[in-house]
């Protein structure tokens, strides 16, 4: 079943996204890499949609499009807030909550 | 006359009454007291009344009432009373306007206001006498639980130099044994919705079901804990001399009498009817407890140079009696456990206020600090001897009478753990009168020994406050005998020990038929 | 030719009135002059949020489906909605309090201005004031509120980014230790992202199992082919999604640092109304997706319930700054009200949805009146939040002392306030099902984080007053407001729960 | 025995207890303004008491029952436990109250002179009179629990008064010990209380004795040894005697009224009174006469080393119970004589501390007999007195001492078996040491050449303190002819002990007569050879045989007490309280401890970084999926 490749494919992108979130300090590039889980969501639910026959997977991709439009407009604004406050963009430079 | 709502007065008034208290404008101090005071005497009153309306050969429970509260859960503010809650409820009344004259004249800690005392004092009150008359098991453990926190902030906010750690560990220790029962609680609930169809906490209701054995143990031992933490009994006891230390005298009076009987009083109330089986898998290893509980204490307090301290430990021996009494399942040792409840609470509170008025002159709580007092202040010393005496059970005062039958009414059940307990009678004298002969006996010592410039009668006073010692110095100072109010508080407690000690036979018959019933609940092996 | 599927606009009038009012906030923003917009901002908010309490209330009792089956109108959506409502208007007082802060508002003049900059600190001495946070948290709740009712995933994803997205920007909104707040934005956001990436990736798996993202569908698929590993997969990842947002353990890591950052207010608004929410959702998302699959599911629950009530109540116990302290009672209480949800028997029957419900009200009015008490402590820049600065406050300020008193107790679960009833409801649906050594865990956990709780009253009541110590604000007519409500409220449903117990117990209805 | 109930005056005789009871509870409330008559008030109750008992005696007397019983009401009534207070009223319950209060009385009148001078005189006729109420309320009820509440009562009066001085570490001190002795004898008591309720069902003497044959021998036994342990505690016998010398710490009236006359021979009236028990079993009785025997021995000898007046006679008193006990411990054959030996014991040992007292009075309250000497011409009241006493007690020819002691002798030879012989034996040697050590009390106190610290000018007593110590004189001269010749004890007692059954004695009382004699004698003698011929050296020589260092030391009594019972008491007292801290409140604080490390500990996991929280989640949601796949595959 040719459809699994596809599935597996997402499963690896979700997969690499995740770890990106977990070895990337830039503030930016860590929500590259949710975008990047999100895309491979959106990949799986097309396959999906594509195995069971129905649209529906097809418009959720849209709405997940959609959604991390809006989730990277807020997204970007908390992170330029803070680049702006900070002169740089480190998740790590972050921390002064703790313990 | 008897379908006055006598126990929801008893309830009401105190509880309005600390409202009112606590809402008076700072400086009413002496409106606080005298207000506290009257309320406690109505309280007192209504007991008495509430004695009078008990009719001794009538149904188990008496003077009841009862609402539904939360019906969702099938819960009932129900009261009533049977003789052993009702011995217990005139012993709150009695103790509490005493206690409320012991501490008439204590300063406030600084940034503190007596006014509050009383009025947590009242709500103390308050929630005693639920505890004892509820007959709902869920309104039982609402009020135990509440109970709690008056306590804590009597002890954390008026108590001695360690009074938070005190406080908190009193509160834990309860909190812990409170939360397993609670979850014992719910247990029962279940099991009785599943048998009765709909759940219901009624202690009658409750007494009917035929619970499976191992369920039993669980729920009793749910139970237990909450009530040997309380009492309590060896090993759940090392909150009882810390709390007892730290806490303001009137505050421990009402601890040691009152509220740790709660932990006695539940286990015959609900451990043994409830849990019939259990209780009789589990009463060899309780009564190895109690006696074990009844040596070590007593040898403990021998070896405590603090005053306070001491008496608390005295008390664990002597809950151990009362357990004893209770799980040998005998009518003699029961009735005996249930006066012992009383008696304890009036010959240990009665120690409590003298050895706090001993303090408030001398100003330390270490028996070392002191010495010869006898000689100065005599009346002090013989409120302090009968004390003493009723503390080690000598016949003629009240404890002799219950020490004597938990002890005969255990023999002929528990002979062996009885040999061992009544060893305990020795120690008793032991730890009684090495405290009298230092403290009372011997030449002049500590801190009656002060500095010459200060004028004599200093430790004068009649304060029950709780302060550090300080430090001895060259000549004597006047130690000033019981004040007429003093007099006032100790003088009933001593005129009791003195006629139950004689004529105990009322209280006697108050409480038979309650234990009678109790034990036929927990019948014949099923 | 697609015919439009049927929408109720009577059952959906509370979800448009907020979200009409979050959008008409919008507009304000635009048109009306600075010197009016708090005002108005505030009515419009307040309007939105009060009616859309009102309409819920109204449609009690109603059980449909509607919006092509998008959204279940039902018993318990409407009263979680009713919670999240209520709760969120509570809070919108608070943030519209004036009087406490000198810069009369909780909120930084102008987000966009970087910390510490010279604008920022002209911008922090002047009256002006930024009035954008209505909208965002009116739409936060009308999130909430679909999030309650969503009937099927993608609504529920929707509406869970929805509550979301404007509470990472809120987060970052604090007036005063501004890097603080961003940071709180800045993590909120990053974790809550990867969440929903989660929650997402479940969705997808579920929706390739069974064919469709209906929860009735689901459950009837589910119990027709039984799990499948896919299903099961997707399963998991939905619920990772929403544990996150209740923040139980361990996907807890975020609650300590965005409450202590975000700014006091916002943080009461999300320890009461986003668990709320995100229960409610766990509830929907169980109960009927997953329902029959319950066998499979409650092991899990077990689990993160013990690792919840044990992680919050230990680390609670060496918390030194309150709005921690809190955070870290709020994940103990998530495992708390994890019991109340494995108090759900087989065929739907059990008290567990009730019980729940009333915990989650319960737990929000005492954590929102906590947290608004915590607004009124106040030193040199913002909130005395560190627990030596408490030190004998009851001698300072008896009032203030007695009401946060009462809420610790309530959430240390004393008997006669609302906490202590909420508790007993769900350990006893967990008993009932049998989950008794769960339960005894609970009464433990509660034991230890009643030690934290009593080290705050002790501080209070029994230490002398610290030196310098923190001033104690005169609160205006919203915080008074809120403080009269919870702490009433607390008391009340501690002495006669009976009505509200009885609502919820009537209100325990799932469709769809 | 079925009971019928008194009418009459006996019925009043509850009056007996009542009345003193309310002297002392008058004196203790009245404080002082009941000063300037409270001894009065005192010696007035006691003196009624005693007309009281007069009367009572006469009436019983009049019965053809000589028994009655006064019932009063119910003290304590649950289950089946049922124990009314009252009185049982027979010749032995009477014959004791007639000495208490005859005694009581003359030693009340002595004491308004001795305490003339003390602060406290109020408060000491107050627990006298409280000790006189607790002891007749010992000898009158009707039960043992009415015998329990006076025996503890009595202790308690006695703790009271040896500590009167209160202010000397070494009264409170002996004091304490006392008590504390008293109520090791007590536990058996009690105890064998239990077990009478829980064989018999009942604690009253009636109901007890009537039942006791019904029970198996070893219960009985068991009975017996329980009773004979709290006689022991109470009447100073081995192993329980330490604290009865120490008890002199008390003023002097206190010794003779409680410490010699009444109080330590309650055990013997324990004893007596448990007769029906002790016939049941041969091995209690066995342990009885062991235990009077070796007592006798050790207090005669210890007698002998002491040079403190008081103690030597306090060791006498020790002595003379152990023949007490000897003779009850006899059976029928000895009850009568026994008790007999114990009132004429009574009035001699009274009269001799009475004596005493008088001597200390005027030696300014010194008790060394080194410091002595020569006073007979100074007091010659006491000296005659004490003299006579002195004679009476060891036994010289028909003085009290003399029949009484030689009836017990015969007794014991009457057993006619190799115990006889022993026990006779032991009780001559004790007639002869108690001849020596007498002797040299007589000869350092009153003979020889002063031997007195400066500035002490002895004089005699007053009157009202010399006049009781005549009658006590008389008292003990003639006792012993009227009780066992005159007016036979015995015939008065049969009720109680029945017939007195005439034994064929193996040895001829005149035999046994002379023999005794003859011992006392060569005790003289020998007392005289040791003490009279020489000088007394005013301090104790140190260098002396260990023979006399044993017996200085009491046979080691105390120090056994101490090395057994105390230092490991103390230890184990400290060795809890460690234990108590550090073990079982340290488990919890401990665990306290415990969660506050692993929260700080658990907490670095808190560590601020996104990334690790991300990875947390990660691994949860890992976690997650695998449990739920794990619970579906399996």
């Amino acid at each position: 079943m040719t459809l699994n490749y596809y599935l597996v494919l997402a499963a690896l992108l979700f997969t690499i996204g995740a770890v990106g979130v977990l070895v990337r300090r830039n503030a930016i590039v860590v929500f590259m890499c949710i975008e990047l889980m999100l895309n491979a969501v959106n990949l799986t639910l097309i396959t999906f949609a594509r195995s069971t026959g129905t649209v529906d997977g097809q418009i959720i991709a849209l709405f997940v499009m959609v959604v991390a439009a809006a989730e990277v407009v807020i997204g970007l604004a908390i992170i330029m807030s803070i680049y702006r406050t900070r002169r740089s963009a480190s998740v790590d430079d972050a921390n002064l909550l703790k313990y | 006359m008897s379908d006055f709502p006598w126990l929801v007065a008893m309830i009401a008034v105190p509880a309005v009454g600390a409202a009112v208290v606590a809402a008076l404008l700072k400086g009413r101090e002496l409106l606080a007291k005298q207000l506290a005071l009257a309320v406690s005497l109505v309280v007192l009153a209504l007991a008495v009344l509430a004695t009078v309306a008990f009719d001794r050969g009538g149904d188990r429970f008496q003077l009841t009432t009862s609402v539904s509260w939360i019906p969702d859960f099938g819960v009932d503010f129900a009261l009533g009373v049977d003789g052993i809650a009702l011995v217990m409820l005139l012993l709150i009344g009695v103790l509490v306007p005493l206690v409320v004259g012991a501490s008439w004249e204590d300063p406030a800690p600084e940034g503190r206001s007596m006014r509050v005392f009383f009025a947590w004092l009242l709500l103390l009150e308050a929630m005693m006498v639920g505890v004892f008359a509820a007959t709902d098991v869920f309104l039982f453990y609402v009020f135990f639980e509440a109970m709690l926190v008056p306590m804590y902030f009597l002890i954390g906010s008026f108590g001695g130099p360690r009074r938070q750690y005190a406080a908190v560990k009193f509160f834990l220790y309860s909190l812990v044994g409170g939360l397993v029962m609670l979850a014992a609680v719910i247990g029962l609930y279940v099991v009785s919705s599943s048998q009765l169809g709909e759940g219901t906490f009624a202690f009658d209701a409750l007494r009917q079901l035929e619970i499976d054995p191992g369920v039993q143990k669980l729920l009793f031992l749910g139970f237990f804990v909450a009530f040997a933490i309380k009492a309590p009994l060896v090993p759940f006891h090392t909150w009882l001399p810390d709390s007892g230390a730290e806490a303001p005298i009137g505050g421990a009076v009402l601890l040691v009498g009152v509220l740790d009987k709660v932990g006695t009083f539940g286990f015959l109330r609900y451990c043994l009817p409830l849990f019939p089986d259990a209780s009789r898998d589990f009463a060899p290893w309780i009564l190895g407890l109690a006696v074990a509980g009844i040596l070590y204490a007593a040898l403990l307090a021998m070896g405590q140079s603090d005053m306070k301290r001491l008496v608390s430990y005295t008390s664990i021996s002597h809950f151990g009696f009362i357990a004893l009494g209770i799980f040998a399942f005998t009518t003699e040792a029961g009735t005996g456990a249930v006066l012992y409840m009383v008696n304890h609470g009036l010959a240990t509170g009665l120690l409590f206020l003298v050895v706090g008025m001993l303090i408030a002159r001398g100003g330390s709580r270490q028996i070392g600090d002191y010495g010869g007092v006898a000689a100065q202040a005599p009346k002090l010393a013989g409120a302090f001897l009968v004390a003493g005496l009723a503390s080690l059970a000598l016949p003629g005062t009240n404890s002799f009478v219950s020490e004597f039958l938990v002890l005969i009414g255990s023999y002929p059940s528990r002979p062996v753990f009885t040999v061992v307990a009544t060893l305990g009678i020795i120690l008793a004298a032991l730890y009684i009168l090495l405290m009298y002969q230092r403290t009372m006996h011997g030449p002049p010592r500590g801190v009656l020994m002060a500095a010459p410039d200060e004028a004599p009668g200093a430790l004068g006073g009649g304060s029950t406050a709780v302060l550090t010692a300080p430090a001895p110095a060259p000549s004597r100072l006047r130690v000033a005998d019981l004040s007429g109010r003093e007099l006032v508080v100790v003088a009933p407690l001593v005129a009791l020990i003195i006629v139950l000690g004689v004529y105990p036979q009322p209280l006697l018959d108050l409480i038979e038929p309650a234990v009678t019933a109790t034990l036929s609940d927990l019948g014949a092996p099923r | 030719m697609i015919d439009a599927p049927d929408l109720s606009l009577a059952a959906l009038a509370p979800l448009l009135l907020v979200f009409g009012a979050a959008c008409v906030g919008v507009l304000v923003e635009a048109f009306v002059p600075r010197d009016r917009r708090h005002a108005v901002q505030v009515a419009v908010a307040l309007v939105g949020t009060v009616g859309g309490f009102a309409g819920t209330l109204l449609l009690a009792g109603t059980r449909e489906v509607t919006a092509g089956a998008a959204l279940a109108v039902d018993p318990a959506g409407l009263f979680l909605q009713a919670t999240v409502v209520g709760l969120g208007a509570l809070a919108l007082l608070l943030f519209a309090e004036r009087s406490l802060d000198p810069a009369r508002s909780a909120f930084v003049a102008s987000a966009a201005v970087p910390a510490g900059s010279v604008r920022d600190r002209e911008l922090a001495t002047s009256s002006r004031v930024q009035t954008e946070v209505y909208p965002l948290a009116t739409f936060a709740i009308g999130g909430m509120m679909l999030f309650v009712t969503a009937n099927d995933l993608l609504i529920m994803f929707v509406a869970l980014e929805v509550l979301s997205l404007p509470l990472y920007l809120i987060s970052g909104f604090a007036r005063r230790r501004r890097l603080l707040s961003q940071e709180a934005a800045l993590k909120y956001f990053l974790l809550g992202a990867f969440a929903s990436a989660f929650f997402l990736y479940g969705l997808a798996l579920v929706y390739g199992a069974t064919g469709s993202i209906r929860l009735s569908e689901i459950r009837e698929s589910a119990s027709a082919e039984g799990g499948g590993v896919l299903l099961v997969l997707g399963l998991a990842l939905l619920v990772v999604g929403l544990l996150f947002k209740a923040s139980v353990a361990p996907f807890h890591a975020w609650t300590p640092d965005v409450y202590q950052g975000a700014p006091t207010p916002v943080t009461a608004f999300m320890a009461a109304c986003t668990k709320v929410a995100a229960f409610g959702a766990i509830l929907r998302l169980l109960y009927v997706g997953f329902g029959t699959e319950e066998w499979t599911w409650r092991p899990l629950v077990y689990g993160v319930a013990i690792v919840s009530m044990v992680v919050g109540a230990v680390l609670g116990l060496t918390q030194t700054d309150l709005k921690r302290m809190l955070a870290y009672s709020s994940i103990a209480h998530a495992g708390f009200l994890l019991t109340g949800v494995l108090g759900l028997g087989a065929d739907g029957a059990g008290s567990g949805l009730a019980a729940t419900m009333f915990y989650l009200l319960t737990y929000g009015l005492t954590t929102l009146g906590a947290f608004a008490v915590l607004t009124l402590v106040r030193d040199g820049d913002g909130e005395a939040v560190h627990l030596s600065q408490w030190a004998g406050l009851a001698a300072r300020s008896p009032l203030t002392a007695a009401v946060m008193g009462l809420f610790l107790l309530a959430l240390a679960g004393i008997p006669l306030t609302a906490g202590f009833t909420g508790k007993f409801a769900v350990f006893r649906a967990a008993i009932e099902q049998g989950a008794w050594p769960l339960v005894l865990v609970a009464v433990l956990a509660s034991a230890v984080a009643a030690f934290f709780y009593l080290r705050v009253i002790v501080l209070m009541y029994f230490s002398p007053p610290a030196v310098d110590g923190p001033t104690v604000g005169v609160p205006g007519v919203p915080t008074t407001l809120v403080l009269a409500v919870t702490a009433t409220a607390t008391l009340v449903l501690g002495i006669v729960p009976g009505p509200v117990l009885d609502l919820a117990e009537r209100a325990a209805i799932f469709v769809g | 025995m079925e009971t019928m109930s008194a009418e009459g005056l006996l019925s009043w005789s509850w009056l007996l207890v009542a009345l003193p009871l309310a002297g002392a509870a008058v004196l203790l409330l009245g404080g002082r303004r009941t000063d300037r008559w409270g001894h009065l008030l005192g010696t007035a109750t006691v003196a009624a008491a005693f007309v009281l008992a007069v009367l009572c005696t006469v009436q019983l007397a009049g019965l053809d029952e000589r028994r009655a019983d006064v019932d009063l009401f119910t003290f304590i009534s649950s289950g089946d436990l049922d124990v009314r207070a009252g009185l049982l009223l027979d010749p032995l319950s009477l014959t004791f109250a007639l000495l208490i209060t005859g005694v009581g009385s003359l030693i009340h009148v002595y004491s308004i002179g001795y305490m003339a001078h003390d602060a406290g005189r109020r408060r000491f006729f107050a627990y006298l009179n409280l000790f006189v109420a607790a002891m007749l309320l010992l000898v009158l009820g009707n039960s043992f629990v009415a015998l329990y509440v006076g025996w503890e009562g009595v202790g308690l009066a006695s703790y009271l008064l040896i500590a009167f001085w209160y202010t000397r570490p070494a009264a409170a001190t002996a004091a304490k010990k006392a008590f504390i002795m008293n109520r090791v004898g007590d536990v058996g008591l009690a105890l064998a209380i239990f077990v009478m309720f829980a064989q018999l069902g009942t604690t009253s003497y009636a109901g007890v004795f009537a039942a006791v044959g019904t029970l198996a021998g070893g219960t009985v036994t068991a009975l017996g040894l329980l009773l004979l342990l709290g006689a022991c505690g109470k009447s100073g016998q081995f192993p329980l005697h330490a604290w009865l010398p120490d008890a002199m710490e008390g003023p002097t009236p206190v010794s003779a009224l409680i410490h010699a006359a009444t109080m330590v021979t309650a055990g013997v009236y324990l004893i007596a009174r448990s007769a029906p028990i002790y016939d049941e079993t041969p091995t209690a009785r066995a342990v009885v006469l062991a235990v009077g025997a070796v007592t006798l021995l050790i207090g005669a000898i210890a007698g002998c080393a002491f040079d403190d007046i008081k103690k030597v006679l306090a060791y006498s008193t020790v002595s003379q119970i152990g023949y007490m006990f000897l003779a009850v411990g006899l059976g029928p054959a000895g009850y009568v004589a026994g008790l007999a030996h114990l009132l004429a014991h009574g009035f001699f040992k009274a009269g001799l501390f009475l004596g005493a007292g008088s001597v200390m009075h005027a030696m300014d309250d010194s008790v060394d007999m080194r410091r002595f000497g020569g006073l007979w011409r100074r007091l010659p009241v006491t000296f005659v007195t004490f003299g006579l006493g002195y004679l009476a007690l060891i036994g010289f020819p028909f003085l009290s001492g003399y029949f009484t002691k030689d009836a017990i002798i015969e007794a014991a030879l009457d057993r006619d078996d190799a115990w006889g012989w022993v026990l006779g034996g032991v009780a001559v040697l004790g007639a002869g040491l108690t001849a020596f050590y007498m002797t040299r009390l007589m000869l350092m106190t009153f003979f020889g050449r002063p031997r007195w610290e400066d500035g002490v000018h002895p004089h005699e007593s007053p009157s009202v303190m010399t006049v009781p110590m005549v009658v006590l004189a008389v008292g003990s001269v003639g006792a012993g002819f009227l009780l066992v010749r005159a007016f036979p004890l015995a015939d008065w007692l049969e009720p109680v002990f029945g017939e007195e059954h005439e034994a064929e004695h193996v040895v001829a009382p005149l035999t046994v007569g002379l023999v005794v004699t003859g011992v006392m004698l060569l005790g003289v003698l020998a007392a005289w050879l040791f003490v009279g011929r020489r000088e007394v050296p005013v301090l104790a020589p140190v260098r002396v045989s260990p023979v006399t260092r044993a017996a200085r030391n009491a046979l080691y009594a105390d120090t056994v007490n101490e090395s057994l019972l105390m230092r490991p008491g103390q230890w184990l007292t400290r060795a809890l309280v460690w234990l108590d801290n550090r073990g079982v409140d340290g488990a919890v604080n401990g665990l306290a401890a415990t969660l506050g490390g692993s929260s700080s500990r658990l907490g670095r996991a808190q560590t601020g970084f996104v990334r690790t929280y991300a990875l947390g989640m990660l691994g949860g949601a890992v976690l997650v999926a695998g449990a739920l796949l794990a619970v579906t595959a399996g």
